[in-house]
């Protein structure tokens, strides 16, 4: 094919979620705070205000509610897809089937109707006349433009405010408490009042022509409710964020990369905020590096000097890190590094979400090398696990891998508040002056404790017996040169003993369930939420009880293999094409376990969603 | 908590007072472990200037960090300063070693030891950016124009025209680092030669008292794979080629300055600790506080082939890395719990303003 | 530890070999043709040529022979050992016992002697009177300095020349033919026959000294016979580079690291011999790199462009590597890569041996990666393995690994001579102008013949539908830029497929008995050597038989399944920490037949011997 | 052996007979597929001038490789000349891939298009390294300071003291790609403006027509994160900044040279071709074949803030990489099996030697 094909290239884009739903609504009176919708848009458009408000309006309401942002990779101008999921049983996974589709993307709105199920409601501009394709689908067409004109003279800004609009009128259909919307709006503009006024007259224009011109003939409705009270709406980087700056993090060394940036751009804000003292000096210090290979040269170095230092990226940085990596291991360094993943290989799909760099980080570098991975399944765990990653690495004195992804990182997600840290900061065996004095010296890489671990002493301590040499060829106790065949398995013997030692120091599993069902599900990280959901699926429609285990970390502890052991089927749900952490459990465990496992993978890029589940499962048990 | 103590090596006991320096130690306490690097490897020597220019500067060992990459020069800081903490990192990415090194205690004097392959070839980006950022340490290149290590290929200093024992001669441009280093923003740049004790000790000292990136090209010939005729990193090329662009003259700041100068044709550097670096001029229109004369002389030299040397371009003025940073006094690494996590109300407030 | 000690850290290479044996030698009157000598000397003084006529002496005698060079990570003045290994059953990996010991360096010279079995021999400097410390080995101290002295009056020279000496030495007491020896050294010596001839007088020295002054009280011997004619001597990497050349490599790029530079080295001397025309000009393209992260990408865009490209690198090399190698796997590009591995993690052991990097790898880059490994175990291997993966990876268009090491690609081995090849190159898929005419275009990603591999064409091609584009990011069949979920999975799966299809077009594996035992031993690579050797043992000794397959490459053929299968037991056998093989076949393999699985795993950057194999079997036998 | 032909895109048809250039393609035929940068964006522009070029110049689609990294520049290959073969590689890494796929096939013409992020942050190392070597090829860097596609950090060309739309300022100095390029040894290197049609068309025309590396440096403001006031790569500033150097004027080989020209003002230069570039002095003592006196330039016109743009150094005498590696005058890729693969013969001889 000669040509970039422009018109197959924008219909491939497009269609992204055109293929029709199999997943048919059961036409009912009404259906209450239990939908979900779905605004399309241009990237670049400024619909992410009024989305927001969207959101945090149903929260306002008490109604369990989470977003999710489906964009391309680029700046401007392509489709993009926002989904609003409310759900009184609070599923937050994303949702296969939409409900209400808010079509404000003319390239793509005849693909966006045609995906809706029978019994689904459609907004739309009216000059789009969508309703020509679907006759099973409730229609409200809308004067976007006209409506826009009439409550903002500025032209340069309808097209920002053009977006409220729908607000307003998906808040008269859905019979949403104009209250929550306008608090919630106003929060949104906080300090701008003038937008605020604007944005809220376009939201009203929009409720006022609903409310004069359709007659709503579609099921859904949001009812106020009282399961959102006391929490927060916060996404996963933020989270991340908050959780470094609390546990003290101070030198951050990033190269950015898509859905790891808003990481450590949060941080930045968080640490200008609350790390700078009344002199205006810093208590940390941020550089933007050349790449990820000066990213974790310089956290390792910083590790070493004694700092608590971390780095965010994704799938190519994470590559590119491999070297250093290695070296973190075998010359024992602490530092963090968050892996926002996203889908890969290569660069993939730089917006779409995938679980799938579980087996090259476990094994990141040549040689014998294995690291340690923290996997949150919530925005409070990135919060908590970045405070265990940074005690973690100086206890053990590794680099410790915080496994999250985009639909973690980078959408909104409900959490109950965050709790203050109660230890102190974990800073691991460090000696000072005054031990060396006592103890006359030291030997950097002795087993001392059976552990593995050794005691490290920090540049600048004051002792002539303090220094050592670090170094990433073969070292002895002492953390002298050798190519002693006996100092080298010694040395690596220890290290495999560290390794074990991180078993039981790494958080340890959730189990959700036990000892009720043979079969057993293993789920981690964002495939959590959509298999808490299909556990209710499961239930419900087949009447199957399973058990749920959640992985937190790697290595995995003794509780994994025990819960593998004693189910007859384990179902590893993933987010990946090859089954990775499937594959790490494979590696852990006896062959009598191993033949437990069964595998439910998703890799299609975008979040998992019970069904998907459901279904495999189902079919794999033959019900 | 138990470890297990390492007698430290015995020191000879000498039987006159030792001399000391200011800090009241001797020049042992400044060596490192046996070299394993050949015999007459220019590296050798460089590592003899440096011990003895920390000796007599009176710098306290434990306040420094050695950090190299990988490569017989990168070695090298296992052969001197035992005391010093020491970081022997991975081939040509040793500046960001170093750079996060200096954020974790910007309070440390950083002395870095790389090779010409370690720096011009595998690590020019970083080093690009090292010097971008002026990060305050000494980045010493011991400067062979082979990869000694790997047994002899060429590396990026290599000049055109250079020739392998093999007889493989070299046809790419040879990258300067120098040139490179104060175009890109490194405050103190300079060349010098292992075999010239003089001038290389002159320059280290001022490189001590600099607050800056100090980048000190060392031209240490391979006497095993790049001493040979036909070379241009040689000990012979180097006698025949060498051209001294200043005299490089330093008072310590615990020194009287008594040395009388000609304000003419000498320029005297204040230097940051209160020392002064006196260069006193061999070119004429030499001016090593003008960025792009500079730079001119360096391009004009290589037109010539001439191998300048001495102290190229100084800029005391330029704040270094950490402090455009304007971090705390204390080293970020060692700052107790409560100065590096907000209280409990910073906590409150953000979940507040997210509910 | 404050200083770098100096006792200590010398001591701790000094004694590398320190330990020991416990595996005595029992004694006898004569043991013929079966037996190793173990040359201590420092590195740089010159004694490669003597051991190197030594080596030669032997296999002109006829009698199988092997050489190992055990040298320090720097140029010159540390110890270093070459062990020659004569063997009249042909084994040739490393014999863990040393039976006489020529002590050069005086540094080594009490540990050296300190770690011989009861019954050995040692040759040494008079002086260093070694006798003091074992009187249950023949000792024969010869004053080497004084025959140098008398034979070379050119004191320059009398360092190189002194190793000479020993040969004769060792030729007088091992009744070696002097015919042989005085032919090995006048080829090694080809053009330079002053060099020789002095060369001559140092070992006729050495030789007369020894016929006068000792009387021979060890049992070893060497007797001419008739096991190597016709054989070659060859290392592995100048047999990979040959393979090279005859696979028509055309580009070149690298960045030296040990042990792998000799790999290219060889290439460019036999690339400059035997590929440039009469005109002078090249077939080739060889341009030594800034790093790994360039020598790659130009491999892989040398690939794409249609020619036959390669490099070599180690571990760090390979993990500088790891972004592009998922850029080779999913935009699919041809490319060879020589990983000839070396002890890690990190920096590790530059000159000892490991099988450290399969795990790393085979899946290289985040993501759903794979990668092709072939694995050769021979140095007829290396030759024809580089041919084998010049064509897969045109045929599979993807980057293949060649995996080799240390042992296998630094040292010499004999080998029958190596046969031309019979087929023409493979170049896999490619389409010409003609062809797109003719089809009227083509679908770069698109599974015509099921095999999971598509047709592409070369830049260049002079036809208006040629052209396509090439990413890492997400692409259709069509290579067009893609975000669709169903075309991200539709490739990632066809890209599963082309995997399997390499399963049955990789070097099948060696199966060198089956069927006879229930247990089974499986080795690869160097491991080979050993593994053949501990057969031997384990039959003569315990009266075990065992079957023995040899992997040849990853992803493994079905044969290998069906031999773990048909066995009770199957003993996998490596060289590293973390049993990778082993790890790679739990993956592959259901778990009925994981269970069979058992390892032997060393590590100590050795090469592999007979014995610690046999020791482990046994022991976990029970035996 | 089967494919699935794919329809090519129906070409409209024209009512007059189209224009067409030397070989007979319109300049449809050089077109890409639809943009996906944001309107306004400089990339755009820059598409449309290689479009513009190589139509004009009649460079046979087919016959022509493009390359590029990751970044918003970095995808605009897809959006010109889709009848050319095209790589869009790994971030910061194309100079291997070209320089790789060069070596495959050097008998192509290769156009590399980065950003300023792709080449001067995580790209500076093979950048550097490309230089050395003058690989033949058009290297282009679409710069507008910031990091497009990850929404707007600063990259390394950002000048001291821009200013991001949040305010933040930018305090390290810029990496000058240019003087860097001259320096290290490419042969063809300017700078010009996306904005500046005519400039930036006659500088690609003459890059087509040059043997060795070409380096472009084209200010490219980015709409989206880096046009703001304050910004130093924003149009406003371009248009307020921008110093020509030299007038750029191009006559290609299958013209005939008609145009009169003062050799006093202006200088002349034959390329590879036979065509003739024309470079009328602006600036009083410029010489763009004296590489000292072209660096000098740069060197004082980022002193006084200004933004040179035009042919800085030209040279058409330096071999290119390819030509120095004297190769066969076809592509080594597509050499038949009897001219890389040596005959029984050889074998037999090595087998022999090594016995
Ligand atoms: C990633 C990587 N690639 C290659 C090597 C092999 N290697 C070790 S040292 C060296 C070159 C050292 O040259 P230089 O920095 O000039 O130091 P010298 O030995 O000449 O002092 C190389 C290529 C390595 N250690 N790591
Ligand atoms: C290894 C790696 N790190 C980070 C990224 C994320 N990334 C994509 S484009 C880009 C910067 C592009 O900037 P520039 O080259 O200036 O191009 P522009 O978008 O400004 O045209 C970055 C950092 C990546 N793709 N790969
Ligand atoms: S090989 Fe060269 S650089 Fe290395 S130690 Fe020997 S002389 Fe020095
Ligand atoms: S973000 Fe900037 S560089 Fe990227 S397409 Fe938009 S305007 Fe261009
Ligand atoms: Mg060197
Ligand atoms: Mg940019």
């Amino acid at each position: 094919m000669a040509t970039e094909d422009v018109a197959l290239a924008a219909s491939a884009e497009q269609s992204i979620l055109s293929k029709p739903d199999t997943h048919h609504q059961t036409p009912q009176s009404t259906i209450v705070n239990d939908f979900s919708i779905q605004i399309a848009t241009v990237n670049g458009s400024g619909s992410q205000s009024a989305n927001s408000v969207l959101l945090r309006s149903i929260f306002r309401m008490g109604i369990p509610v989470s977003g999710k942002n489906l964009f391309p990779s680029n700046i401007a101008g392509l489709p993009t897809w926002y989904t609003i999921r409310a759900s009184k049983d609070g599923y937050v996974a994303r949702k296969k089937e939409i409900d209400i589709l808010i079509a404000m993307n003319p390239e793509t709105s005849k693909e966006d109707i045609l995906s809706l199920p029978v019994g689904a409601a459609a907004i739309y501009e009216e000059s789009a006349d969508l309703k020509q394709f679907r006759d099973d689908v409730a229609c409200y067409p809308v004067p976007f433009d006209k409506l826009t004109a009439a409550v903002c003279p500025e032209a340069k800004l309808r097209k920002l405010v053009k977006n409220m609009i729908y607000v307003g009128v998906a808040a008269q259909l859905l019979q949403m408490d104009m209250q929550a919307v306008e608090a919630a709006l106003r929060k949104q503009f906080a300090k701008k009042v003038k937008a605020a006024d604007l944005n809220w007259a376009a939201v009203q224009a929009g409720y006022e022509y609903a409310a004069a011109n359709f007659t709503k003939n579609d099921p859904f409705l949001l009812q106020p409710m009282n399961a959102t009270e006391g929490k927060i709406i916060i996404d996963g980087n933020a989270a991340a964020a908050l959780g470094s700056i609390f546990a003290g993090c101070t030198v951050v060394m990033w190269y950015p990369i898509t859905p790891s940036s808003s990481l450590v751009e949060n941080f930045i804000d968080l640490a200008k905020r609350y790390r700078i003292g009344p002199d205006g000096k810093a208590t940390f210090a941020i550089v933007q590096a050349e790449d990820e290979l000066a990213a974790i040269g310089a956290v390792l170095g910083a590790g070493w000097a004694g700092a608590r230092s971390m780095t965010a990226t994704s799938g190519p940085g994470i590559s590119l890190m491999a070297e250093f990596a290695g070296l973190g291991y075998y010359a024992e360094l602490p530092g963090v590094i968050f892996d926002v993943q996203r889908t890969g290989p290569s660069t993939g799909m730089p917006t779409r979400n995938q679980q799938g760099d579980l087996l090259s980080v476990a094994y990141l570098s040549h040689g014998d090398t294995k690291h340690v991975m923290l996997i949150p399944g919530s925005v409070r765990e990135c919060y908590e696990m970045a405070m265990d990653a940074f005690d973690l690495a100086e206890q053990l004195q590794t680099p410790i891998f915080v496994m999250s992804d985009l639909d973690l990182g980078m959408n909104n997600w409900m959490s109950e508040p965050f709790a203050y840290p109660e230890k102190p900061l974990n800073r691991g065996k460090v000696l000072s002056a005054e031990d060396l004095t006592r103890l006359g010296g030291f030997a950097r890489y002795k087993d001392v404790d059976g552990d593995g671990i050794g005691y490290r002493t920090l540049p600048g301590t004051d002792h002539p017996l303090a220094a050592y040499f670090t170094r990433g060829s073969g070292h002895n106790e002492k953390a002298l040169y050798t190519e002693r065949p006996d100092d080298y398995v010694h040395n690596m013997e220890r290290l495999s003993r560290k390794f074990e030692t991180a078993r039981s120091l790494v958080p340890q599993p959730e189990v959700v369930q036990s000892g009720k069902s043979r079969i057993g599900l293993i789920a981690f990280g964002t495939s959590d939420f959509a298999t808490r959901e299909s556990r209710d699926q499961l239930l419900k429609e087949f009447k199957l009880d399973t058990d749920y285990l959640r992985i937190r970390a790697f290595p995995f502890s003794r509780e994994i293999h025990d819960f593998i052991a004693s189910h007859d089927r384990v179902y590893v749900i993933e987010q990946n094409r090859d089954a990775q952490m499937l594959s790490l459990l494979k590696l852990d465990l006896d062959a009598k376990d191993i033949v437990r496992l069964r595998s439910i993978r998703h890799f299609n890029g975008l979040p998992l969603d019970a069904r998907t589940i459901t279904d495999d499962l189902v079919s794999q048990e033959g019900i | 908590m138990a470890t297990n103590p390492v007698p430290s090596a015995p020191l000879e006991a000498p039987r006159t007072p030792a001399k000391t320096n200011r800090i009241g130690l001797q020049v042992l306490d400044y060596r490192g472990g046996k070299t394993t690097l050949c015999a007459g490897c220019g590296h050798n020597a460089i590592s003899e200037r440096i011990i003895d220019a920390f000796y007599e500067m009176g710098v306290q060992p434990e306040r420094v960090m050695k950090l190299s990459g990988i490569g017989c020069s990168s070695k090298s800081p296992a052969y001197f300063m035992s005391r010093s903490h020491s970081f022997n990192s991975v081939h040509g990415r040793m500046p960001s070693v170093a750079t996060g090194a200096l954020l974790g205690n910007h309070t440390m004097k950083a002395l870095a030891v790389s090779g010409d392959g370690d720096s011009a070839s595998i690590g020019i980006g970083q080093f690009v950016h090292l010097m971008r950022r002026n990060v305050p340490m000494i980045y010493i290149i011991e400067d062979n124009g082979v990869y000694g290590l790997t047994k002899g290929q060429f590396s990026a200093t290599a000049d055109i025209g250079s020739k392998l024992k093999t007889g493989v001669i070299n046809d790419l441009p040879p990258i300067d680092t120098c040139t490179l280093a104060i175009q890109l923003g490194a405050t103190f740049v300079g060349r010098s030669f292992s075999g010239d004790k003089k001038q290389l000790l002159a320059m280290l000292k001022a490189a001590i008292a600099h607050n800056g990136t100090v980048l000190l090209d060392v031209i240490s010939p391979c006497v095993t794979f790049n001493d040979h005729e036909g070379s241009t990193k040689s000990y012979k090329y180097m006698q025949e080629h060498d051209e001294a662009i200043d005299e490089v003259g330093f008072v310590p700041f615990f020194q009287e300055i008594d040395v009388e100068y000609d304000p003419g044709t000498t320029i005297n550097v204040q230097m940051h600790d209160g020392s002064h670096m006196r260069l006193r001029k061999l070119h004429e229109d030499f001016d090593p506080t003008d960025r792009v004369a500079s730079i001119a002389a360096q391009l004009h030299a290589h037109a010539n082939n001439e191998v300048l040397t001495g102290v190229f371009y100084i800029n005391t003025q330029q704040p270094s890395f950490t402090e455009m940073l304007n971090l705390v006094d204390e080293p970020l690494g060692t700052l107790p719990d409560d100065r590096v996590r907000p209280g409990r109300a910073v906590l409150e407030e953000m979940m507040q303003r997210l509910m």
